[in-house]
């Protein structure tokens, strides 16, 4: 362990930066973890990391305790939206500054947090359901769409979820047919995709909340003798290598971006805000959408 | 013939230590634990850091506390966590839809009971495994939750907000939350019934041997389904104290605290099989979880996957030396 | 008349009688919500259908029951399955990836063994701190539940190991005589697990130790020995287990595989009729308690049951699983229904089982 | 006392197992101010009537009426409530609660709710010292042994000023001090007009205090009889059902031939064996056919000194040796494997797996001792069941029921069978006729006889002292946890003799003899 830790920047001149994850529930995650901590220590900044294994009472518990260990700057990601005010207040009051990643808080106070860095989960969504608005054959009548949720209750499902049905409510024949939790994983993908394909005769459309479904569904697929990508067009979110590559290698049809890389971005806006300058209240990190030919292009140079 | 003292003494000599020896074994452990955490980490011997370890796991503390009856009868309750829960999402849907708090907070309180109290009945009058119908318990529970609503929803009801905020002590310094009143009041008040009522004593009997009891002519019926419903007001206490904690009601919190909180209940000494064991062991066994985490947060260079092997090597080291420490007095 | 009434009895009285009627009622609620639910048809040279989806993915949950009941039956209980899940699963797929040929049947081989002898360390790990050390089971088995998933993901570092082997797949997804090698692989574990203990004296000497484990030591079983073995067993079982299920999805991820199947597999061995308290057991009940669980899950997908109240649906459904179960409950349901105490001949059971 | 009208009647009771007709039409009354003794064999109904009485079973038909009127308890705590208390076959208690509480649990002094310790305390001291026992009424019930535990269940009874007193057996694990004890007690009740069933397979006991006796055979009854107008001969033939000579072996019970085998090599001795804080150092040599008895009172050390010999408990000092080499003798797999089995006195903690059948009870030692690879082939398992089934004359004789079904002194006769099964060298009997008749209790007393005439050695326990001299060729003396005499079963032995050495332990030099 590390001794000196009761240090503000006086001590060394060096900025303390608390950092609270959700945990390590997926590669996106771990991908996330790492931008961060390799930027920390690019810039310089003393990072104090704390792992709340998916449970908000532990990131509470972490704020808690970065506070009276004096860092200089808080961040987190968000495990859920609300029930924030109570340890944000007392962070106010302590005089540190918090920035949000990833994900936002419900707060009406708008200034017990600085500014929210990450991306719009509602956002991916209704990419992935604008491309397929774009893309779907409907004038064939009407085009059965499959989807596969994430974890029941987490946000990014509920938002994926609200945004591509926003999306798609533009075209009255693109029709949800079934629409279960996967639990963002590769298994839960596979299985659940596995009695879509018993149940329903005509799937035309396949929308995973993140790629690691959508790779399990891959295997149900081929296992009942469709070919992926043609027979039934799929779209993800994320962008993670394994889905990209699956993109690339045409078996996907479009996957919405979802960055874990903003740890070069939460440094500087860190050192920013100890300073005390001026940040925007929002910045959304630098997404992009894939196709399979973009796919192709962009796979040999992506970090994870 | 002669009569005299027919009776040889007992078996094992001095009596106070043998029982009270986990116990004190425990509180000595965990006091080298914190002063481990106070040599390594300058900020670890701000008393507030006392103070957010009861702060952070008042609700947990409840809802061990909970527990620690329903293990002493020698069962198990895992339907805790989604209880708690599902309170927590009652309350604030209910909250949004303009409900007066008092009467939320009735309603709120009474569901746990209600659900411990069925559950207490199948398991005593259809001889049903308590592991299988908590489970189905917890299965109910949480998909209340998701059933409420998919998503959190945020508590803005004033005097949630209070209970929440309210900063008793120093409000700059060092305070408490209510909660933790609370949560102390529910420590006291259980200790005292486990300890003083008939009721408490029946609970250590029927963990002593439920056939016994039930042949000494003890309500063992009305004892067991007693527990589980204090059980459910327990969980139901402390997921009010949840929301309080996080004003709003998620339906995915607290997904696996009954393996916390067993472990804690477990932790401060308790018997799995029943009839052995306090309410402040279970204090400490809360003490410890926290204390753990207390110091994986003040190390703050743990990747993910190391703070969990780190805390399952230091739960395993402080069992150990519990169990060496037991051992050695036995 | 009374013949037929007889066996009547005599069927319904049978131990396994409830859980099959379950399993059947289930399929049969299916087959009527989507007749298609029990067709099965043959494709690429192999069956395909719900119920062999149901059977190959039940396959890893029957592994890891079969070690739970073993252990349950001796007093114990075993939280660290799922965790023992993730980490042979990838143990293997990480050796596997690092190979240049990953569809060589050596290499898959090395991977399993080195695997499975990773798991069997990690058994004799929570082996030794109930036996020797004397810590109590769900602790003891807590400790390696929480830094086993992290040892699983230290394995993968927190990436999802994607590999590409057929003779590995093949644990999960080949098939054999069209039947599908998972639900071979657990049926002969189960086979094995049931020769091992009902051929040998093993399985009485567990169920006395998990019935009484004074009198048992007082009659010179090691019961230290016993104990330690059956949590060997349980790692091992697990470990397969474990295979199967990245082997389903030809990935390994540190987090998500075996997640909570340690509930699972408890449920299935409760529902068995093995009794948590230890004692007797019976494996082939554990078997139909995972085909149950699994059945369930897949019938929650089946019907489209939306996830916000699939839950609520399972609870259901585990609580009436539980009550035909139950004798007790069963005896109030008849003599409600019957209005008279049952007759003689069939005696009622005693209130509470009081040793003489 | 029979003109008045009966406190309690039993009419046409009928209770069935499965495969089981426990009791069959019978009838039983009690009237206020007598003890009557229920008697019978080994499962013949009598804890079952009991239990039928008290609610813990369902009646399949009969009727009961307390006090002229109709009853149907729910269960104990409703018999209690009526004014019938019991004390069950087994001790039914709470090892883990204190000995005070576990006498006045469910009916503790309170104020304002609060259950008031002191006073608890206080009462149990001042109860147990009724029965002249003087224990720390703090400590857990389970430190004590079983026989105090039996007195507590007692104490427990009779504290709770019942009209109807009920004892299952209370007497079987208690020595004639306790028995006596006991008896003062039962007849003050008595004589306040309280009504006391009595169960006990002690014929002495039942002709000593009994008013009426009932018996029952087989779950049928045979009639009920003032205990004056029945000789002890008939009363044994109505039990039994025939007319038996094994009386003859009850009756003359004439000391056979005891003469010291203490020849060559000892099969086992200990030496300076002890452990702190249960038994002081102790020798002790058991040669092979030797008997050697273990006499002492309630709590003197017997059972620990077997314990320590058979390493169910780890000595502290001194050492083992068998044949002439010392061994550590630390376990009680190591204790089988040099040929020494120990059937425990608490049979229901220690002794049966309830849940195991009667066969796997029966085969469990030797199963253990062969290692679990090679079982014990189903024909050779049907053989040995079978001989002892029927030796033992363990009923019923269905060897696939669970143990837990069978009624106390069954359990207590395949607990033995386990033991006789192993065919020991040695083989140490703890209370082995606790709760069994006279029958059996005979079949048992000629069974170590004959072992010991097969060169089997056997340390033999037993509450009735009668019984230890009557077997033993040598008796050693415990008292305060000491074994303060080793003496030789040769003229002028007797039971005084043993009181005596017991009341003044003053034999020191006969125990370095
Ligand atoms: N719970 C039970 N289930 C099945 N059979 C039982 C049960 N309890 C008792 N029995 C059977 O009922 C019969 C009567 O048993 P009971 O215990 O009343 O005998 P008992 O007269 O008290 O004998 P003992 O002197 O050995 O105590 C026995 O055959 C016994 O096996
Ligand atoms: N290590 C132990 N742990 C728990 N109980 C024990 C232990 N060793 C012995 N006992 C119990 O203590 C009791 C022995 O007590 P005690 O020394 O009074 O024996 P005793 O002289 O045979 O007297 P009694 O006639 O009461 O059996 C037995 O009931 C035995 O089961
Ligand atoms: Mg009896
Ligand atoms: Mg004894």
């Amino acid at each position: 362990g590390n001794s000196d830790t009761g240090g503000s920047a006086a001590d060394d001149g060096k900025l303390t930066l608390g950092f609270s994850q959700v945990g390590a529930e997926s590669g996106w995650r771990t991908a996330n973890t790492i931008s961060i901590k390799d930027s920390a220590a690019a810039a310089g900044i003393e990072l104090k990391f704390d792992d709340a294994q998916q449970k908000q009472e532990n990131q509470i518990k972490a704020i808690r305790n970065f506070i009276q260990q004096k860092v200089d700057v808080i961040a987190f990601s968000p495990v859920v939206e609300s029930g924030w005010d109570t340890v944000l207040k007392e962070a106010k009051d302590a005089g540190i500054p918090v920035i949000l990643t990833d994900r936002s808080v419900d707060s009406a106070d708008k200034s017990l947090y600085k500014t929210f860095l990450g991306s719009d989960f509602v956002k991916e969504g209704r990419l992935s359901g604008e491309w397929l608005i774009a893309n779907a054959k409907t004038t064939s009548g009407p085009v059965n769409i499959v989807e596969l949720q994430g974890t029941t209750g987490s946000a990014p499902a509920n938002d994926r979820k609200k945004g591509f049905a926003e999306a798609i409510a533009a075209n009255p024949n693109l029709k949800i047919v079934a629409s279960q939790s996967g639990d963002f994983t590769r298994a839960g993908g596979k299985q659940v995709m596995e009695q879509f394909l018993k149940a329903n005769t005509k799937i035309d459309v396949l929308f995973a909340h993140n790629d690691d479904m959508g790779l399990g569904a891959l295997e149900a697929i081929t296992a009942a003798g469709k070919v992926p990508g043609k027979d039934i067009t799929i779209i993800t979110v994320d962008a993670v290598k394994d889905g990209m590559q699956a993109l690339a290698d045409g078996k996907f049809n479009f996957i919405a971006e979802c960055s874990p890389l903003l740890g070069p971005q939460l440094m500087d806006l860190a050192k920013k805000v100890d300073a005390g300058q001026e940040v925007p209240a929002r910045i959304e990190t630098e997404e992009t959408t894939f196709t399979q030919a973009q796919a192709k292009e962009a796979l040999p140079n992506r970090k994870y | 013939m002669t009569t005299g003292s027919l009776t040889a003494g007992r078996r094992w000599t001095a009596r106070l230590p043998r029982r009270q020896v986990p116990v004190l074994a425990t509180l000595a452990l965990l006091l080298v634990m914190y002063g481990i955490g106070v040599s390594q980490y300058r900020a670890f011997s701000n008393v507030q850091v006392i103070f957010n370890v009861f702060i952070d796991n008042g609700f947990l503390l409840v809802v061990a506390v909970g527990m620690t009856f329903v293990i002493l009868t020698g069962g198990i309750d895992l339907s805790v966590g989604s209880v708690v829960a599902m309170t927590a999402m009652v309350s604030a849907a209910l909250l949004q839809q303009g409900l007066p708090a008092a009467l939320v907070l009735v309603i709120a309180l009474a569901i746990g009971p209600t659900l411990g109290l069925l559950m207490g009945c199948a398991i005593h009058f259809f001889e049903i495994q308590p592991f299988i119908v908590t489970l189905a318990g917890m299965f109910f529970a949480r998909g209340m939750c998701t059933f409420i609503s998919g998503s959190s929803i945020p508590i803005t009801d004033g005097f949630w907000t209070r209970m929440s905020q309210e900063r008793i002590g120093d409000p700059r310094g060092n305070f408490v939350s209510i909660s933790v009143l609370i949560a102390f009041v529910v420590v006291v008040v259980a200790a005292y019934t486990l300890a003083y009522t008939r009721l408490g004593r029946n609970v250590y009997a029927i963990g002593g041997n439920s056939q016994s009891a039930l042949l000494m002519g003890l309500p063992v019926g009305r004892t067991r389904i007693a527990v589980y419903t204090i059980s459910g007001l327990c969980s139901a206490i402390g997921g009010i104290l949840l929301s309080f904690y996080t004003l709003s009601g998620a339906p995915l919190i607290g997904v696996g605290m009954e393996l916390d909180v067993i472990a804690a209940v477990v932790i401060g000494g308790t018997v799995l099989t029943g009839g052995s064991g306090y309410v402040f062991g279970t204090v400490l066994g809360v003490l410890v979880l926290g204390v753990i985490q207390t110091l994986i947060t003040f190390d703050g260079s743990l990747n993910s996957w190391w703070t969990k092997i780190v805390i399952g090597g230091l739960l395993f080291a402080f069992i150990l030396l519990q169990r060496l420490i037991g051992i050695r007095y036995k | 008349m009374n013949a037929t009434l007889g066996r009547y009895r005599a069927m319904t009285g049978h131990r396994l009688f409830w859980p099959v009627a379950v399993l059947v009622i289930m399929f049969a609620a299916n087959t009527i919500y989507r007749p298609g639910f029990l067709s099965v048809e043959v494709k690429d040279g192999h069956l395909y259908g719900t119920p062999i989806d149901i059977l190959r993915l039940s396959a890893p949950l029957i592994l890891v029951a079969l070690g739970m009941t073993v252990v349950i039956s001796t007093g114990g209980i075993d939280l660290s399955v799922g965790s023992v899940c993730a980490i042979s699963g990838a143990t293997a797929c990480l050796y596997i990836s690092q190979q240049p040929d990953q569809n060589s049947l050596s290499v898959v081989l090395t991977a399993l063994a080195m695997a499975l002898g990773v798991a069997l360390v990690l058994g004799a790990w929570n082996g030794v701190l109930v036996a020797v050390i004397g810590i109590q089971p769900i602790i003891a088995t807590l400790i390696l539940m929480v830094a086993g998933r992290g040892l699983a993901q230290l394995i993968t570092e927190g990436q999802i190991i994607t590999i590409n082997s057929g003779p590995y797949r093949a644990i999960g997804l080949g098939h054999i005589l069209t039947l599908p090698l998972a639900i071979l692989i657990a049926l002969v574990a189960a086979l094995l697990v049931a020769a091992f203990t009902r051929r040998t004296a093993l399985g009485m000497i567990i169920e006395s130790v998990g019935g009484n484990a004074e009198a048992s030591r007082l009659a010179g079983i090691r019961s230290g020995r016993v104990i330690f073995l059956a949590y060997v067993l349980s790692a091992g079982c697990a470990a397969i287990a474990g295979f199967m299920m990245t082997a389903n999805v030809s990935s390994a991820d540190g987090n998500a595989a075996g997640l909570w199947v340690e509930l699972d597999a408890i449920l299935a061995v409760v529902i068995g009729g093995t009794s948590l308290a230890g004692g007797r057991f019976f494996l082939s009940g554990t078997v139909l308690g995972a085909l149950i669980i699994q059945t369930l899950t897949t019938t929650v997908y089946a019907m489209n049951i939306s996830p916000q109240t699939s839950l609520l649906f399972k609870a259901v459904v585990v609580i009436a699983v539980c009550l035909v179960q139950a004798p007790a409950f069963r005896a109030r349901f008849s003599r409600r229904r019957t209005g008279a105490p049952p007759p003689t001949t069939v005696p009622d059971q005693p209130k509470e089982q009081v040793p003489a | 006392m029979t003109d008045s009208r009966p406190v309690l009647t039993m009419t046409g009771i009928s209770k069935s197992f499965p495969g089981v007709r426990a009791l069959d039409n019978v009838d039983f009354r009690l009237f206020p101010g007598e003890v009557h003794a229920l008697m019978g064999e080994n499962g013949a109904g009598k804890s079952t009537l009991i239990k039928v009485l008290t609610g813990v079973y369902d009646t399949d038909e009969g009727a009961v009426t307390l006090d002229g009127a109709q009853v149907a308890f729910s269960g104990p705590m409703q018999a209690t409530a009526a004014g019938v208390s019991t004390v069950y076959q087994e001790v039914n208690l709470c090892a883990n609660l204190s000995v005070a509480e576990n006498i006045f649990i469910g009916r503790e002094p309170r104020r304002l709710g609060a259950v008031r310790w002191g006073e608890v305390r206080r009462r149990a001291r001042a109860l147990l010292s009724r029965l002249d026992l003087d224990l720390d009424v703090s400590a857990p019930l389970g430190t004590y042994s079983l026989a105090v535990q039996q007195m507590v269940a007692i104490a427990r009874a009779i504290d709770i000023r019942a009209q109807v007193l009920i004892l299952d057996e209370p007497t079987s694990s208690l020595d004639a001090g306790e028995v006596a004890q006991l008896f003062r007690i039962m007849g003050n009740l008595r004589d306040e007009g309280i009504a006391i069933l009595f169960v006990t397979h002690f014929l002495d006991q039942a002709y000593g205090i009994a008013d009426r006796i009932t018996v029952l055979r087989n779950g049928r009854l045979v009639g009920e009889y003032p205990t004056v107008e029945l000789p002890q001969l008939t009363l044994v033939e109505k039990m039994i059902g025939k007319e038996l000579d094994v009386l003859e072996g009850i009756e003359e019970h004439s000391r056979r031939d005891v003469a010291a085998r203490e020849e060559g090599t000892p099969l086992v001795a200990a030496s300076g064996l002890g452990r702190t804080g249960a038994v002081e150092p102790f020798s002790l040599t058991i040669h092979a056919g030797e008997v050697v008895g273990l006499a002492g009172l309630l709590g003197s050390g017997r059972t620990e000194v077997a314990r320590l010999l058979f390493g169910a408990d780890r000595a502290d000092r001194g050492q083992v040796a068998v044949d002439g080499e010392s061994s550590g003798l630390r376990t009680p797999a190591q204790a089988i494997d040099h040929g020494i089995g120990f059937c425990s006195e608490d049979r229901r903690a220690e002794g049966i797996v309830a849940d195991l059948s009667v066969r796997e009870n029966m085969i469990l030692a030797m199963q253990a001792a062969r290692g679990w690879l090679r079982p014990i082939p189903r024909r050779r398992q049907d053989e040995l069941v079978e001989r002892y089934v029927k030796a033992l004359s363990i009923r019923p004789a269905d060897p696939d029921v669970p143990v837990r079904n069978l009624s106390g002194g069954n359990q207590q006769k395949v607990l033995l069978a386990r033991w006789l099964i192993t065919e020991p060298r040695l083989l140490i009997l703890d209370e082995p006729t606790r709760g069994i008749d006279i029958g059996a209790k005979t079949e048992i007393q000629r069974l170590v006889t004959q072992l010991s005439d097969g060169g089997t050695a056997v340390l033999f326990i037993s509450a009735e002292l009668e019984e230890v001299l009557r077997l033993s060729h040598k008796v050693a003396v415990m008292r305060d946890r000491q074994m303060v005499a080793q003496l030789a079963n040769d003229d002028g032995f007797d039971a005084d003799r043993v009181m005596q050495t017991i009341a003044s332990g003053s034999h020191r030099e006969e125990a370095d003899r």
